[in-house]
């Protein structure tokens, strides 16, 4: 153990990026060492993907040096990180939607055949999804598959390619639970086997469970580094953030009004065809909030877009504050005081080629005093938007700033803004924290939480069983399509939920209804 | 009926072959994410450029080969504006092919020699004639596959070699993944630009040999305005073929097919008048393709690469 | 030569308006040839200038107004397009004189002028009668408007002349000028059994879609044998020097007055051009002597009996067609295959 | 050494207004050296192209009314290609808005009261426009069929219409059986105010407010701007997408089909040949270099318009071919087009000392 940490594999030495505008990172030093995982922990925006950037040849520093195996490299292009034995797992996936899995993973292969021979691809594939146990179909389209699903194509691509140091750009934000653990199998597998990793992520117990080291940025510059071992995720968070963070959101307890939303017998049908949602029937009260609890893909995105009139019931009833909104339009929805925070926050939330100011008017520009007669009153835009933007303490360098150039925290606040200044009765939120910073993440849940002491109805979507139990007031668990039971979050443990997205029963779980 | 399908077919695929080049060589360059509008001036110019390489040397593959050479050069204009000055390809390809009208007008007037009042207009030279494959050619209907000229006969391999280069190679993998997604291909290792560059220009010079397909062999000779907006027509066709060079030459077969038999119903003095029969190749077209993507539309996902016409920088939000 | 800007101000100033290149094969190609026609025969006493490629539609006002504004003397339009705005700008340059071909607005300063086509076309109809073996004809045809109307009318009626048994096909293009489409309309009047092709079009396409196949043609414009060769028996041509510089002459010294001016093979504005080696020497002297008759006065082309395509007389025998039908010609007569309406 | 891009951190606007001027002179200067070439003056070439489109009051009148449909197409376009619909079918909404108008002049024209006959040939060409813009709109929404080759074809199909008719049933009688309508009645003659330039352009000017006002002050062109960049999140957020790109292209349809009524009603007087010209083209060029902004098209559409004016007047004056002013039209846009990067990036020499750290 001694010896292997004497000598880093990888050293990154003062390196320095600057973007017009932001010193992305200052003088950062990094070392990682054979077999070991090291954590990279910052607020959104600290510079942490850059930096990966830079080691996987997307991005060039300005200065500073990368030193391999002892060797100064010189890193222009993603090629030659790849040569290197660098592979990295973006924040965004790189996949190529319409293409299959096996042909993303030999994407850019210099050594591939010419002519392709996709039965020795395929064979290769099952090597290494037996021995990872990484499951994947070679032959699946990536638009046909779900986020987990995506990522482990992202890692069986890093496989493929010989990686020996594997970077992992926030892998978990955006897998559940059980994804998250079966990756950070994958990844300890790896690390046995003498591969290094650099892995960057919000969660902290993450961070404790799986790194060897940690290495904290703060506005781009390096702010910290320990052994995990002699640490905490307090001590770290507060290192990030530059304050205490409190991991479970303190709220008062729920004193419902009446019933805001209900769902009777609700049946919808997903893109294939095959029924999605199945007899969902329950209802929030104002005051309260529902969370949705359950494994992505059985039914959620449909349940959110039923309710926000993006996705067509195709039987049962749908009922917002007495009315009947069955199949109703999006907009019917929202003029019936429907608020929406969607999963997809850049795809569905915002116009990335927007101003921050548009953004937040998204809703309101509809209604006096944003328009009058159809005209806008741009001024008044401006000004809502400045007050909102101070309100909820969005980073931007103006108003008129296009949202896309904003961290993804900062994308979220945006929403999280409007949404709640539009919100008459329901919140939608589905998966309101992912990606987000433990700072973020904490302004969030209390904007939620304060939603709800406002007599606001929500319906809160998340994979994180913790954020769950600390926010929500009742949790409804989904497997399948089917509401398997509702639960007092208060009495709610991890377990029971856990057998119920597994899609045992209520009664079989041991949990009380509520 | 047999010997009029057959001519059909004969005529439909002698017109068809400089929309089929053309059609495969926009569909690489757009599958690299690059929209060329320069069609009809790189058509044009190749046309003008090889009949006079063919008028002074008489040498038919020389004057293929130089129609190439423009088809390199003012692709690689539209490359140079849309990849590296990120220049918008829409305008960039209507430029092109403003430019290459007057080039190609000028050329023709400029090549032609001074005895000849027209310049190069009404001057004979080499060409391309139909060779007869034995035995083959006399085969009912099919026969008039094997009653081609050469570049005809090397259409017939482009179309299969195009296809699998597209979807079988390493390279036509890499190709489709800079049109679809360059962030991607960026990320795996995949000179995005150096991609975009190469397949605008392959694109290119199959579109210039398109060209040279009409001045040496469909209607041998160079006149003014030869293409007579097939340029435009192929850009309709690369959609009709839905970005798969095996298709190309449905579309070619279809719009083509159907000038011919609307010719064939004038001749037989039909009661339908010209002006609706000349307009059917191009309802016909627009119905075909909504007949295609209506079945379509069941199946997989249709559509343009996802990047198509779109600069790319990496790092850029 | 078109030095019109350094030309001296006693010079007499012409400029030529062209729908297409000069050098196309055909229509604008034969002005050009009389306006070169003028500069040699006028030398230094004029200077004449052309502008090339200028569209029928709202361009050409622009580019006759400049003409007249910048001093230039006389102007010729040479495309029925170019009609309305030379009316336009005639009555604002009353002093300059306007020529437009083919059309018939006429007013103090601007003349019409054009050339009996048809009278040729009739002798080439004559020698493709008698060249076909299948008694069928191809025609193709740009649009159906009575100057084409006219042409296949004639022509059919040279055909029957001589062999009465024979048929005009006609195939539509709904173009001036388009190789491709040319030739495609050659090639499916060809597949349905013509075996001789005359048209009505700017390129020697369908001729060279006729010679492909080892057939026969007939030209138009210019000599198109020179082009293709001896399957091109004999070609209806234009020859606009001598009207050109009649005319010039005329306005040059004060006698050019208004006028409609239709000249035929008298006149020698149309022709025929020399024939091919393959028309035998007794088809020669039948198109002499029907020449003859026709430069004589002695006979037309239109007089009766004309018989339209249902059998319906037009002309009665012994009746003449007066220019003004002949002008606005909207019906084929016997022995067409094909619409006269599109 | 290594020269990069690098984007600029604010769109300077001392660029905004450098960088095409400095692109100017780069173009002038390239075509300069092909003029030498050719023997031909550079100067006195640019100086005849300069007075033929803008040199006299009459000259430039001329370029107004080459402008005219040249601003309206301009601004139809480009309100598709907001969208992202790639309209190509202006050319096409022109032609059917002219034959339109020409059946309102020519038929309706006796029954009506004569102050109405030209508004209503407005109305009726505008109509005519939309309907040719709606088919596409209504196939790409209805059944995702691709609005490029369908609006394209469609134009092919509204030219052959107009010929259709003026050498049909249309054809004016008293004409000598050549094409073209009748000579419309005065009645239906939109009034020119100078030369042949028309009052088409108070229209022009007119909508080019109008739609500036709608896309960035009005309710609507806010949400037309969120389906155009996302329209994803734009239904979400209530913005219904199909029938707002059926709407915005009835609207792009109709302003191209205005254009070809004023073709007919201001210029040309009847239905004949010469009304399909290549504007519909011409204007794609006109709206992405006015960037979509439909005011900056009226300026655009004035100096392309002039562009081609003076490209005559390179044959006229400088006796260069009529193929040379194409040729000239090109190699001006390309230093145009190249010179466009430079208002959103620097260019960044980065030396080797740099990038080693030093
Ligand atoms: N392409 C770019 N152009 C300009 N500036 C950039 C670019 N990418 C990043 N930056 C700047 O660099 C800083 C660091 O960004 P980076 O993506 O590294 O943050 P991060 O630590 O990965 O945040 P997160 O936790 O949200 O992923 C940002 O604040 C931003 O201002
Ligand atoms: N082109 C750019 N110009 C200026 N700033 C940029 C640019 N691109 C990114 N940034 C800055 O980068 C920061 C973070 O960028 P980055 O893309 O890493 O965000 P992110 O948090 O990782 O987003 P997400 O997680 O949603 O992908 C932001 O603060 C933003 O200001
Ligand atoms: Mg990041
Ligand atoms: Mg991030």
């Amino acid at each position: 153990m001694e010896e292997k940490q004497a000598v880093p594999i990888l050293e990154m030495k003062n390196i320095t990026k600057q973007f017009p505008g932001v010193l992305a990172n200052e003088n950062v030093d990094l070392e990682l060492f054979h077999g070991e995982v090291l954590a990279l922990l910052g607020e959104n925006g600290a510079g942490k993907s850059t930096l990966m950037n830079i080691l996987s040849g997307l991005v060039r520093p300005d200065s500073g040096d990368i030193i391999l195996n002892g060797k100064k490299v010189d890193i222009s292009s993603p090629k030659d990180a790849m040569h290197l034995g660098i592979g990295m797992v973006h924040q965004n996936f790189k996949l190529v939607s319409t293409m299959t899995v096996a042909e993303n993973v030999i994407l850019g292969l210099d050594n591939e055949k010419f002519i392709l021979d996709m039965k020795e691809v395929r064979k290769k594939i099952s090597g290494i999804s037996d021995h990872y146990n990484l499951k994947v179909d070679p032959d699946s389209y990536i638009w046909q598959m779900s986020v987990g699903e995506q990522q482990r194509v992202e890692i069986l691509k890093l496989i493929y390619r010989g990686a020996e140091i594997l970077i992992l750009d926030e892998p978990t934000a955006v897998l559940t639970p059980q994804e998250s653990n079966e990756l950070n199998g994958i990844v300890k597998k790896m690390t046995a086997e003498g591969k290094s990793a650099i892995f960057i992520t919000h969660k902290m117990d993450e961070v404790m469970e799986f790194s060897d080291w940690v290495r904290v940025l703060q506005k781009g510059k390096l702010v910290s580094v320990t052994r995990t071992g002699d640490t905490n995720p307090k001590e770290l968070a507060n290192l990030m953030v530059g304050r205490d963070i409190l991991f479970r959101v303190e709220k008062k307890k729920s004193n419902p009004g009446k019933v805001i939303l209900e769902l009777d017998k609700v049946f919808a049908l997903n893109t294939k065809g095959v029924d999605a949602l199945k007899k969902v029937t329950f209802s929030i009260r104002a005051g309260e909030i529902l969370g949705i609890a359950g494994v992505a893909g059985n039914g959620q995105r449909e349940l959110t877009e039923v309710i926000t009139g993006l996705h067509k019931i195709t039987s049962g009833k749908l009922v917002v504050e007495g009315k009947e909104m069955t199949n109703k339009a999006p907009l019917d929805l929202i003029r019936a005081g429907v608020s929406h925070i969607p999963s997809d926050r850049v795809a569905m939330g915002v116009v990335g080629d927007m101003s921050v100011a548009s953004n937040l008017a998204m809703k309101e520009y509809r209604r006096a005093p944003l328009t009058k007669y159809g005209i806008l009153h741009p001024k008044r835009i401006f000004n809502m938007a400045k007050g909102m933007i101070e309100l909820f303490m969005i980073a931007t360098p103006s108003p008129l700033t296009n949202v896309k150039f904003l961290s993804g925290g900062n994308i979220q606040k945006t929403i999280l803004a409007r949404e709640i200044g539009a919100c008459r009765g329901l919140l939608i939120a589905a998966y309101p924290a992912r990606g987000l910073d433990v700072g973020a993440t904490e302004s969030v849940r209390k904007d939620i939480i304060a939603e709800r002491d406002n007599g606001k109805a929500v319906l809160l979507v998340s994979e994180d069983l913790d954020e769950l139990i600390s926010v929500s007031d009742k949790i409804a668990v989904m497997s399948e399509g089917k509401v398997m039971g509702i639960v007092d979050a208060e009495t709610a443990d991890i377990e029971s939920l856990g057998l119920m997205m597994a899609g045992v029963s209520l009664e079989q779980s041991g949990e009380k209804e509520v | 009926m047999i010997v009029l399908l057959t001519s059909i077919l004969a005529i439909t695929l002698r017109a068809g072959t400089s929309l089929i080049y053309a059609t495969i060589g926009e569909i690489y360059t757009e599958r690299s994410g690059v929209l060329n509008l320069g069609l009809e001036g790189m058509m044009l110019v190749g046309a003008v450029s090889s009949f006079a390489t063919v008028y002074y040397t008489g040498s038919l593959s020389l004057a293929v080969f130089v129609a190439m050479l423009t088809g390199v050069l003012l692709s690689s204009i539209h490359a140079f504006l849309s990849i590296t000055m990120r220049a918008n390809q829409v305008v960039s390809g209507l430029s092109i092919t403003l430019f290459g009208t007057g080039f190609a007008s000028f050329l023709g007037q400029r090549l032609g020699p001074e005895s000849n009042g027209r310049y190069l207009i009404g001057l004979i030279g080499e060409k391309f004639t139909p060779i007869a494959i034995p035995g083959l050619s006399k085969i009912p209907l099919l026969g008039a596959l094997f009653n081609q000229d050469l570049l005809t006969y090397i259409v017939y391999l482009i179309i299969p070699i195009a296809w699998f280069y597209m979807f079988k190679t390493k390279n036509g993998l890499n190709l489709r993944a800079v049109g679809e997604n360059p962030q991607t291909a960026d990320a795996m290792g995949i000179d995005v630009l150096k991609t975009r560059y190469l397949y605008t220009i392959i694109g290119g010079t199959l579109v210039a040999i398109g060209g040279a397909h009409l001045s040496l062999a469909y209607a041998p000779g160079w006149s003014e305005n030869i293409t007579g907006g097939r340029g435009w027509i192929v850009i309709a066709l690369v959609i009709f073929s839905m970005w798969n060079p095996s298709r190309a030459i449905w579309g070619a077969l279809l719009f083509g097919g159907i000038n011919a038999v609307q010719f064939r119903l004038q001749a037989s003095g039909t009661n339908i008048p010209a002006s609706f029969l000349n307009m059917l190749p191009y309802l016909a077209t627009i119905i075909a393709l909504v007949v295609m993507t209506w079945l379509e539309n069941f199946g997989k996902k249709v559509g343009a690469p996802a990047a198509l016409a779109t600069p790319y920088m990496r790092g850029e939000k | 030569d078109k030095e019109a800007e350094a030309a001296g101000d006693d010079e007499f100033k012409v400029a030529f308006v062209y729908l297409s290149l000069p050098g196309d094969l055909g229509w604008t190609y034969e002005h050009e040839a009389g306006r070169q026609m003028i500069e040699a025969e006028l030398g230094d006493k004029v200077s004449t200038t052309y502008i090339e490629n200028v569209p029928e539609g709202p361009d050409a006002a622009r580019i006759i107004r400049q003409y007249a504004q910048q001093g230039y003397d006389m102007i010729f339009a040479t495309s029925f397009g170019y009609m309305d705005p030379m009316v336009e700008i005639a009555a604002e340059f009353p002093d300059v004189y306007f020529e437009h071909c083919s059309g018939y607005k006429m007013s103090e300063n601007m003349a019409t002028y054009f050339g009996r086509m048809y009278q040729a076309r009739y002798l080439s109809g004559l020698v493709a009668g008698n060249a076909t073996k299948t008694n069928t004809i191809g025609y193709v045809a740009a649009f159906p408007i009575p100057e084409v109307l006219r042409g296949i009318n004639a022509f059919t009626i040279g055909v029957k002349k001589v062999n009465p048994e024979a048929i005009v096909k006609v195939v539509w293009t709904n173009t001036w000028y388009d190789p491709v489409k040319e030739r495609e309309a050659a090639v499916a009047l060809l597949d349905s059994g013509v075996d001789i092709i005359a048209q009505h079009q700017d390129t020697t396409e369908p001729q060279k879609a006729a010679e492909e196949r080892g057939l026969l043609s007939i030209g138009y414009d210019s000599d198109m044998g020179s082009f293709v060769g001896d399957s091109i028996l004999v070609s209806p041509v234009w020859q606009w020097g001598n009207y050109y510089i009649e005319t010039v002459k005329a306005a040059m010294n004060g006698t050019w007055s208004s006028h409609s001016y239709w000249g035929g093979l008298k006149e020698g504005v149309v022709k025929l051009s020399d024939f091919s080696p393959l028309v035998s020497e007794d088809v020669k002297d039948l198109v002499a002597a029907e020449e003859k008759k026709i430069v004589e006065g002695t006979w037309d082309v239109f007089w009766g009996e004309v018989k339209d395509q249902d059998g319906n007389i037009v002309v009665a025998a012994g009746d003449k067609m007066d220019d003004g039908t002949m002008l606005g010609m909207g019906f084929l007569v016997e022995g067409v295959i094909g619409k006269a309406g599109n | 050494m290594r020269i990069i891009f690098e984007k600029r951190n604010t769109i300077s606007k001392k660029a905004i207004l450098l960088v095409p001027v400095f692109s100017f002179i780069v173009s002038l200067f390239l075509i300069g050296i092909l003029l030498l070439i050719f023997k031909t003056n550079p100067f006195l070439t640019y100086a005849s192209m300069y007075v033929g489109a803008f040199g006299t009051w009459m000259n430039f009148t001329e370029t107004l009314v080459k402008a005219i449909p040249l601003m309206l197409t301009g601004i139809g376009v480009g309100l598709a290609f907001r969208l992202r619909f790639w309209n190509i079918g202006a050319e096409g909404q022109l032609v059917f808005g002219g034959v339109i108008a020409t059946w309102v002049a020519l038929f309706w024209s006796p029954f009506i009261p004569a102050w109405m006959v030209l508004p209503l040939a407005i109305i009726a060409g505008m109509i005519a426009g939309a309907l040719w813009a709606g088919i596409p709109a209504v196939l790409k929404v209805s059944l995702n069929v691709d609005e490029t080759l369908v609006s394209l074809m469609l134009n092919y199909v509204a030219i052959m219409i107009a010929q259709g008719l003026y050498y049909g049933p249309w054809r004016d009688p008293d004409g000598f059986g050549f094409p073209g309508t009748k000579l419309f009645p005065q009645i239906a003659w939109l009034p020119r105010f100078s030369g042949r330039a028309h009052y088409g352009l108070l229209f022009a000017v007119l909508i080019a407010l109008i739609m500036w006002v709608i896309l960035n002050r009005t309710k609507w062109g806010f949400e037309l701007k969120m389906i155009g960049r996302n329209p994803r999140a734009a239904s979400v957020m209530g913005v219904r997408i199909g029938s707002n790109i059926i709407i915005a292209l009835l609207v792009s349809g109709a302003i191209s089909g205005m254009a070809g009524v004023f073709e007919v009603t201001a210029i040309s007087h009847r239905l004949q040949q010469g009304l399909s010209m290549g504007y519909g083209y011409t204007a794609i060029i006109v709206a992405w270099m006015a960037q979509l902004n439909p005011i900056a098209s009226l300026f655009v559409a004035i100096l392309m318009a002039g562009l081609l004016v003076g490209g005559d007047q390179v044959q006229m004056m400088m006796g260069l071919p009529a193929a040379m002013g194409l040729v000239l039209q090109g190699m001006i846009l390309f230093p145009m087009l190249a010179g466009s990067l430079f208002t959103d990036f620097k260019l960044k020499v980065i030396s080797n000392k740099e990038e080693a750290g030093v």
